[in-house]
């Protein structure tokens, strides 16, 4: 059990301990972070198996359960558990300015993301977001560009503004059940949140977290922040922390919320996500910030498909969820070398075949293109969508059609400038081979997928299932039913 | 009994509070009202927190010699607090030294001119001319400090 | 292993080895020879175009979202697929010889090219296969990728032609994943089966979704109106007999698909219950008359090429028209004509464009103004374009006449004059400008700087002249394709048309073997009745009457620009481009409304937003 | 210095072998027949050169219809048997003239109408008009007068109708058999790199007109600087192919 | 039927065609003559001028193109005569019905304009351009008149539509039941043989007689053999669709010379239309006359 905790707590200890370590030997320094993580993988993997037939819970300090800190452990948490240590592993800070800062907040970007992913208690939720904003904050703001810093400083702001509604969310909360423990909230919340201000909470709540989730009106710091960035970074916003933001609006929206308007209020924003990004990105004029602009249409996506009730909505969210997992943040690795305006990148195909290639494979993916994963997602997101046979998920349907095309158009406008015969004056600079490896082992990770497509398929369905099941969550955290646990 | 009771009082601080701050943010355009603004806002959360359980005649939820006092205010509210107004100075310190980078950089903590300013770097870093309407003729926004940005950019 | 694995197993080794030895001449004839397999393998299913044999299954299957995909091959499959791999056979041959070393020798990728040409023959097997709507919708992205890649072969001005073509193709895809998702949520399955018996059930409203969703995307392929604008272009830049390929069959497959989904599964019949209000029109009037309008305008718009390949592309369009109209239509005779004559079209067609490629091969212009004469310098290609026009124009004796002929009669059958008079109008057009096309090209003053011009090289004239046989022959034997036709209604539940090898065995019939066989023996008279004249000497063009005038070799004397300046005169002002301006209209509203939302993303103060969110939000419930 | 006036004009003109009778009787039938024909299927070409040209109208038209004879006007040579040269001939109409005559199919009659074409008439002392037709073109018939009325006209072409008929008017086989004589004639109107597209030569070979008067210095002139004129003929590939831009 | 007999047909058609096209051509000429108050040609001019131009001694081909330009022009319409149902014989006409005429009427304009081009003279092509123009112009109604035809009939058969109105009598006739649809079709008929007023590409002062102006000789002949075919079958199809074709020669030959003496007689009075005024003339009033005559006959 245990382990679990180590999955969280070696990387924030490696991570203090970095610079002392770094007084001993540098090169200790640099290899530390990635060992770690590298064990906190093992860990996770070797938890895996026993997951699939029951999640597991545990108390940290050893106090009850309304008291003490709960972490809860099932698939889904842990899939994105590993997300991120991988995901961090993968996109491993190089050569920036000061190699020992950003590999410690490297780390504790995984040791926070774990414990955002893993912790079954709203507060260290809030707790962990917190601090994954912070060391985000810290990653941006280490390139240490004037540009940098203004990008991280207007992030900054509103993500402190959200912080500070969510948190009031959490009060509103607290205040109407007496408790933050998401298993007592899940049996409290029929009868205590089912109204105004449970809803209320709710939306306060969403916003906050959406900041990190690029929902659609608070999501304005991100075509800054991914373009002053650099790419690696932008690659782990996007590609991997943005997911767990999401992740904490499921989980919210599965045990507490369960008002209809919730849904609504979801899909409403998530269209307009898509709308303004796609739109956003047909008009952008440089890789970086038309990345951007697509990511939050695809976030967008997201919500759309957590709009969805039932098992469907979860079970559809978490395939666009994994997919764009391994598509962005290659994409960005390969916009790394390509930043700046398209117009300059004609005939960069020449120089760096590999990459073009690869980015077509993507560009494909990404608009869904049959029969690459990217396909059987949007497929996944429609079809519930017009069962439910309500006028708005229609829309919400054509919308998301209406986007693809999009896509296509200024996706392969990029494309047809890669491989445009007459080059310009300036030379393409080839990709770094590290950069360039990890985005081919994504983008294989993509082609395997389209193989192994049905396996795959019912192992994200029973992890939706896992997950959507309320009962297994109180049945797992607390066995023994219990009152409200506030003190009179 | 009458409505200016002491837990309303608190109440409407709480909410005064974070309408202050919501305002400052909103309102203000200055860099260092904002943050201020953000400060008094989570001041405001975290008092509406502590209020969510807090009761006029508990005592400290303190076990002295055995024996129980009839009323505890309950402790995980004030645990939590602590925790987030750590959290808030955190932040607000980075914020702080943030700010100083960017008058460093830009000279200037007006949020328009650093949005302005920064969507120009963005723009000379792409090699891009500044998005704007077709209408608008291109040399607008030919402010001085581009030339300097690009300078910087380019060498 | 069953007969459509060997076939679409073969077709993807086609693939591989055009790819790994493409650029050399070896490599294409090679391939060449692969395709001549694929076409074996496909005639040992040949029971299905004679309905001997019903289905042929592929053994190879997958399941997902518990969903059973499958492929199989039936009457209408065989019958495209033959015309495909015999498409890709002869441009594959065409390129292969000389005019691969000269396009490879000017910094063409002939590897890719010949990939590109297989790729393209493999997804439309693969599409041809389909056995349920997800499968087609499958099929259907790749055939649309695949002529992407080809066409963007050519790169320059061909890459913007294709980008538009893709931004076509891609939103006509996703109106196509909208209807099947959409039978899905009303079937609840991808099957066939099921949708054919769900037809009937389903209320007008969402029939008449399905139906416009389907047209609309698979229209974009066949390019018919207002779909039209993205094919002649990006046609004509496709490089030499890719542009062949891509005329003879490429758009077919959006036909395919419509007959498969909206004539097979939700039946024309039931197009003839959807009425639209206040009109006497229903929805099969509404096809027929798009159909009309895709043969008139696109024709008349080739009237005013100059530029040979365009010319032909626009055609290309045209004549879906003719297709379209056939199969919506209906009956025993539209439907065999509408079939027939994708199967002519494709002959004919693939032999113009070779025809022209050889002229652009050998003169280096396919510039209708800049050329004339060559009918002595280069006969073989004028023959092949002249068989090819005539039959263009569906002239007896050549195989369009037949199919036209089919359509006209239907058309009389169904009562529908105008729709008749539409259709002639386009043939008439399609004279005009096919006469223009080999006037310019062949006929007139032979150029001083094309005096030493030679007739193409073998490996290009033999499969024109190869093509211009079977456009002949099945012209002189219509029932051979009729077969075919025949077996294709059969299986697609359309009555199946009374024929014999000459033609049509109804009161006020066609029998072409007595037609073209009177027809041979009058031009017989016709030579006897000349040589009956006295001795004639051929002379020098120059030996010209221009009204005592002296000409000489500099003098351009020849009549081709603007050559129909009297029709122009009362038409040319009809020419509005009016589908330019919508689709301009259609990209600046999209640009004025992405310049809006970057304008929402560059605010100065974005709290803003997220205050007004959370105000809304709650107002809204609270409310 | 041009050599022209060192080659002379031979003056004699031979007599052509008008109306040669085949031994074949049927033939000789055949032969009447089509003459008959030719004589009563006449198209004019009008080349209206001077005055003349005004009295064809009434010829024409409802008084003295002149389609009752079968004749009929043209507007091609290529369609036309009769050449009417109707008035004097300046030397610039002359080369139209003489271009028109050789794309005419044979066989080709003239007639010159107006004292103009038979001696020059009024413009006897023009500098710039051809006076005598008969040395460049083969006339058959000239209706003289200043003008002749249609009577006249249709007289003369009355006249020719019987010449045709009877087989004695072949003027235009002397065209051919002659050609350096009238070349010579036209040479030293109109310079030595005179030339028509026509090729005259040629024709006369392929339809068997040639005679030893048919060739001379003149013609040798002619064709010293003369573009080739043969026509048109298939070509496999036996040239060599010009490298011509390229095909994508 | 019996083979042999069909032959005979087959071979007889065409020669009584030409024959009786030859009498239509000198007809037109004397009608134009008597208008011009001219005496007009002898009876035998048709063939005069026919044997002159055949007999011509020298004569210029452009080239292989152009001969079989006129070979096909010759040709085709042999072959088309066959399918021109006339008294006592029915040769093809089940074979291919007033569709496939129609279509095989357009392979000797086809041949001709081809030959025509191959001649490289401007003024010709220009002829072509401008014939072309007008078949645009006159076959749109033209084609509108078969389909009604076919329509009332309910077939495509020439000889099938001569037998109804012969059984039911004159009542059935098509000029008395579309009597519209026959006023077009008289409408065209100038335009179909390419006569006054329409002749804008012969045009003989302007373009020097257009797709003529290079044709000597048997080439000329081989048009003047075509004029006659062209005025036969003008009068055949228009008497086969209205006036109840015909079982008797005595009662067929005055039908089809009235038919092509109507419009001859009117025509030589009209000046020359201009190429866009014939499509103007012929898409307004013939098409109006033709679609409201369709929507009597077939509601």
């Amino acid at each position: 059990m245990n382990l679990l905790v180590l999955m969280i707590v070696l990387p924030l200890l490696t991570a203090f301990l970095l610079s002392i370590i770094n007084r001993a030997s540098t090169f200790a320094a640099r290899v530390a972070g990635p060992l770690v993580l590298l064990a906190t993988a093992a860990i996770g993997f070797s938890v895996w198996p026993q997951l699939s037939d029951a999640p597991i819970a545990m108390q940290w300090g050893g106090f009850q359960v309304p008291l003490g800190i709960t972490l809860y452990a099932d698939q889904f948490g842990l899939l994105f558990a590993l997300a991120i240590t991988i995901g961090t592993l993968l996109l491993w800070p190089r050569n920036s300015k000061n190699q020992l800062r950003s590999s410690s907040l490297a780390l504790l970007l995984a040791g926070t993301g774990t414990g955002l992913a893993l912790s079954g208690d709203l507060f260290n939720i809030y707790v962990f977001y917190e601090l994954m904003t912070v060391v985000s904050y810290g990653l941006i703001a280490g390139r240490g560009t004037s540009g940098s810093f203004a990008s991280t400083l207007r992030y900054l702001v509103i993500s402190g503004f959200g912080a500070a509604l969510a948190l009031a969310g959490i009060a509103l909360v607290y205040q109407a059940t007496g408790t933050l423990n998401l298993a007592q909230l899940a049996q409290l919340a029929p009868e205590k949140l089912n109204n105004l201000q449970g809803f209320a909470a709710f939306v306060l709540m969403l916003v906050g977290f959406g900041v990190k989730a690029e929902l659609f009106p608070v999501n304005m710091w991100v075509p800054e922040v991914y373009a002053t960035a650099s790419s690696r970074v932008s690659a782990l916003l996007a590609g991997v922390v943005s997911k767990l933001a999401l992740l904490i609006i499921m989980r919210l929206l599965i045990l507490v919320f369960h008002q209809p308007e919730a849904l609504t209020v979801l899909l409403v924003l998530g269209i307009l996500g898509v709308v303004s990004g796609e739109l956003a990105a047909w008009r952008a004029r440089d890789l970086n910030r038309m990345l951007a602009f697509s990511s939050i249409g695809q976030l967008g996506v997201m919500f759309i498909a957590l709009s969805i009730p039932g098992n469907a909505g979860v079970f559809a969210a978490l395939a666009v969820m994994v997919h764009h997992l391994f598509l962005k943040p290659s994409m960005f690795l390969l916009a790394e070398r390509w930043g700046g305006s398209i117009e300059k990148l004609a005939g960069a195909a020449k120089t760096s075949p590999v990459a073009a290639a690869l980015f077509v494979l993507l560009s494909l993916s990404l608009i869904g293109v049959p029969p690459l994963p990217g396909f059987w997602a949007k497929l996944l997101v429609i079809m519930p969508m017009l069962a439910l046979d309500q006028p708005l998920y229609y829309f919400g349907a054509f919308v998301i059609l209406a986007a693809a095309s999009l896509e296509a158009n200024y996706l392969f406008r990029v494309v047809m400038k890669l491989y445009d015969k007459q080059p310009v004056d300036v030379p393409h600079k080839a990709h770094a081979t590290v950069d360039l490896a990890t985005a081919v082992f994504l983008g294989a990770g993509l082609i395997a997928s389209v193989f192994m497509l049905v396996p795959l398929a019912d192992r994200l369905d029973s992890i939706a299932a896992q997950a959507t099941d309320v009962s297994i969550y109180i049945q797992t955290v607390a066995p023994q039913s219990l009152q409200s646990g506030s003190v009179q | 009994m009458d409505i200016l009771d002491s837990n309303t009082i608190l109440y409407i601080a709480a909410f005064g509070l974070m309408l202050i701050g919501i305002g400052g943010i909103v309102i203000s355009n200055h860099l260092m009202r904002i943050i201020f603004g953000i400060a008094l806002l989570e001041a405001g959360a975290n008092l509406l927190l502590l209020l969510s359980t807090y009761n006029e005649d508990a005592s400290a939820p303190i076990i002295v010699n055995g024996n129980v006092p009839a009323m505890m205010a309950d402790p995980v509210p004030q645990a939590l607090v602590l925790t987030a107004i750590v959290i808030g100075v955190g932040i607000l310190a980075l914020a702080l030294s943030l700010a100083i980078r960017v008058q460093r950089a830009y000279g200037t903590l007006d949020m328009r001119e650093v949005r302005l300013k920064l969507e120009q770097e963005i723009s000379a870093d792409a090699g891009i001319d500044m998005p704007s309407s077709s209408e608008k003729p291109a040399d607008i926004g030919e402010v001085p400090v581009n030339s300097v940005v690009q300078q910087e950019s380019g060498s | 292993m069953t007969a459509l694995d060997h076939l679409l197993l073969i077709s993807a080794v086609t693939v591989a080895i055009a790819l790994l030895a493409g650029n050399s001449r070896v490599g294409g004839w090679l391939v060449t020879i692969l395709y001549a397999l694929q076409g074996a393998a496909l005639l040992m299913m040949s029971g299905l175009g004679y309905s001997t044999l019903d289905v042929v299954p592929s053994s190879f299957s997958i399941v997902v979202l518990s969903e059973h995909l499958l492929w199989r091959f039936d009457a209408l499959s065989w019958f495209f697929a033959l015309i495909t791999i015999g498409a890709g056979f002869f441009s594959s041959w065409f390129a292969s010889g000389e005019w691969g070393e000269r396009y490879r020798d000017n910094g063409g990728n002939l590897r890719l090219f010949h990939g590109a040409l297989a790729l393209n023959v493999f997804t439309m097997l693969v599409l041809l296969a389909s056995g349920d709507l997800l499968t087609l919708f499958i099929g259907w992205e790749l055939v649309s990728w695949a002529s992407f890649l080809i066409m963007a072969l050519a790169g320059g001005k061909a890459f913007g032609y294709a980008m538009r073509y893709i931004s076509y193709a891609f939103s006509g895809a996703m109106a196509i994943l909208g209807g099947l998702l959409l039978i899905y949520a009303e079937v609840g399955s991808f099957d066939f089966q099921s949708l054919k018996e769900a037809a009937p059930q389903m209320q007008t409203s969402t029939l008449w979704l399905l139906v416009t969703l389907f047209t609309a995307g698979f229209g974009v392929k066949m390019a018919i109106l207002p779909f039209h604008l993205w094919q002649a272009k990006a046609y004509a830049e496709t490089p030499g007999p890719g542009a062949a390929f891509l005329g003879a069959i490429s758009s077919r497959m959006g036909l395919f698909a419509f007959i498969v989904v909206i004539v097979q599964l939700i039946g024309i019949s039931r197009l003839l219950e959807m009425e639209i209000p206040f009109t006497f029109l229903d929805a099969q009037d509404l096809l027929a008359w798009i159909a009309i309008f895709t043969i008139i305008i696109p024709t008349y718009i080739a009237l005013r090429q100059h530029d040979a390949r365009r010319l032909l592309a626009w055609h290309g369009v045209g004549q879906t028209g003719y297709m379209l109209l056939g199969i919506v239509i209906a009956n025993d005779l539209g439907s065999a004509g509408g079939l027939m004559h994708v199967f002519n079209y494709a002959t004919y067609q693939a032999m113009l464009f070779m025809a022209v490629v050889a002229v652009i091969h050998r003169t280096g212009t396919s510039d209708l103004n800049k050329l004339g004469g060559l009918f002595t310098r280069m006969p073989l290609s004028y023959i092949a374009m002249l068989v090819g026009i005539i039959g263009l124009a569906g002239l007896p004796p050549m195989n369009g006449f037949v199919s036209k002929w089919l359509i006209y009669r239907s058309l009389i059958v169904d009562g529908s004059p105008l729709l008749f008079i539409g259709a002639v109008i386009g043939t008439l057009g399609t004279i005009l400008s096919v006469y223009k096309l080999i006037h310019n090209i062949f006929l007139g003053q032979l150029r001083v700087e094309h005096a030493a011009v030679r007739e193409a090289p073998l490996s290009m004239v033999i499969p024109m002249m190869l093509l211009a046989a079977v456009v002949f022959v099945t012209g002189y034997f219509p029932g051979l394709v009729l077969d075919w036709t025949s077996a294709v209604q059969a299986s697609i539940g359309l009555p199946v048309l009374a024929h014999h090898l000459g033609g049509v065995s109804i009161s006020g019939g066609l029998d072409m073997i007595w037609i073209v066989s009177v027809l041979l023996t009058g031009f017989g008279f016709g030579t006897l009745v000349f040589f009956l004249g006295g001795r004639s000497k051929r002379v020098h063009q120059l030996d010209n009457y221009a009204g005592g005038h002296f000409l000489t070799a500099e003098t351009r004397y020849h009549y081709s620009d603007n050559f129909y300046p009297g029709l122009m005169h009362l038409i040319g002002s009809w020419y509005r481009n009016s589908f330019e301006w919508l689709e301009h209209g259609l990209i600046s509203a999209v640009d004025t409304l992405s310049t809006a939302m970057q304008g929402l993303y560059r605010n100065a103060h974005p709290s803003y937003l997220l205050l007004a969110a959370v105000v809304f939000a709650l107002s809204w419930v609270i409310v | 210095m041009n050599e022209l006036d060192k080659i002379p004009v031979r003056q004699e003109i031979s007599v052509a072998e008008g109306g040669a009778k085949r031994s074949n009787p049927l033939a000789n039938v055949f032969d009447e027949l089509v003459r008959f024909c030719q004589s009563r299927s006449m198209f004019m070409l009008h080349y209206c050169t001077g005055c003349g040209a005004i009295e064809l109208p009434p010829a024409m038209t409802s008084r003295f219809d002149m389609e009752r004879l079968g004749i009929q006007p043209m507007v091609t040579p290529r369609q036309a048997d009769i050449l009417l040269i109707t008035g004097y001939v300046s030397v610039k109409t002359l080369k139209r003239i003489i271009l028109t005559y050789e794309q005419m199919p044979s066989p080709k009659y003239v007639i010159g109408i107006c004292s103009c074409t038979v001696n020059g008439g009024m413009y006897w002392q023009s500098y710039a008009t051809a006076k005598v037709l008969k040395e460049y073109l083969p006339v058959d018939i000239y209706i003289a007068g200043c003008m002749p009325r249609p009577e006249a006209v249709i007289s003369g072409l009355r006249d020719l109708m019987g010449d045709i008929k009877s087989g004695r008017a072949d003027n235009w086989k002397r065209y051919f058999q002659n050609y350096d004589y009238y070349l010579g004639n036209q040479q030293k109107l109109f310079g030595e790199d005179w030339q028509t597209p026509t090729d005259i030569i040629a024709e006369a070979e392929h339809y068997g007109l040639m005679t030893d008067k048919t060739l001379g210095k003149h013609t040798a002139l002619l064709q010293k600087h003369q573009q080739p004129l043969e026509a048109l003929e298939f070509s496999l590939g036996e040239k060599r192919e010009k490298i011509q831009g390229d095909n994508q | 039927m019996h083979f042999l007999e069909l032959l005979v047909e087959l071979l007889l058609m065409p020669l009584l065609a030409f024959v009786i096209g030859l009498a239509m051509v000198l007809m037109m000429r004397r009608i134009g003559a008597r208008i011009q108050r001219r005496v007009g040609p002898p009876v035998l001019q048709p063939i005069y001028d026919i044997l002159k131009l055949y007999s011509k001694d020298t004569q210029i081909s452009h080239g292989l193109m152009h001969e079989i330009g006129v070979i096909m022009g010759v040709g085709g319409l042999i072959a088309a005569m066959t399918l021109l149902p006339v008294p006592g014989m029915s040769g093809l006409t089940d074979k291919g019905g007033a569709i496939t005429l129609a279509y095989m009427l357009m392979i000797p304009m086809l041949g001709l304009a081809l030959g025509v081009g191959q001649c490289a003279n401007p003024n010709g092509s220009i002829g072509i351009s401008r014939a072309l123009t007008a078949m645009l112009a006159y076959d749109v109604p033209f084609i509108l008149v078969i389909f009604g035809a076919s329509y009332i009939y309910g077939t495509t058969n020439l000889a099938e539509m001569v037998a109804i109105q012969q059984q039911q009598g004159v009542s059935s006739w098509g000029i008395v039941q579309m009597p519209l649809l026959a006023l077009t079709a008289l409408l065209i008929l100038p335009a179909t043989m390419g006569k006054h007023p329409f002749e804008i590409y012969v045009a003989p002062a302007e373009i020097a007689t257009g797709p003529m102006v290079e044709m000597s000789g048997k080439f000329m002949g081989g048009l003047f053999v075509m004029q006659c075919f062209q005025l036969y079958t003008a009068g055949v199809i228009f008497t086969t669709l209205f006036l109840g074709g015909g079982v008797y020669w005595i009662t067929f030959l005055p039908k089809i010379f009235l038919v092509v003496a109507i419009p001859m007689s009117v025509a030589y009075l009209f000046p020359r239309y201009r190429t866009e005024d014939v499509l103007r003339l012929m898409w307004k009033w013939p098409m109006l006359l033709g679609l409201i005559g369709l929507a009597v006959v077939m509601k």
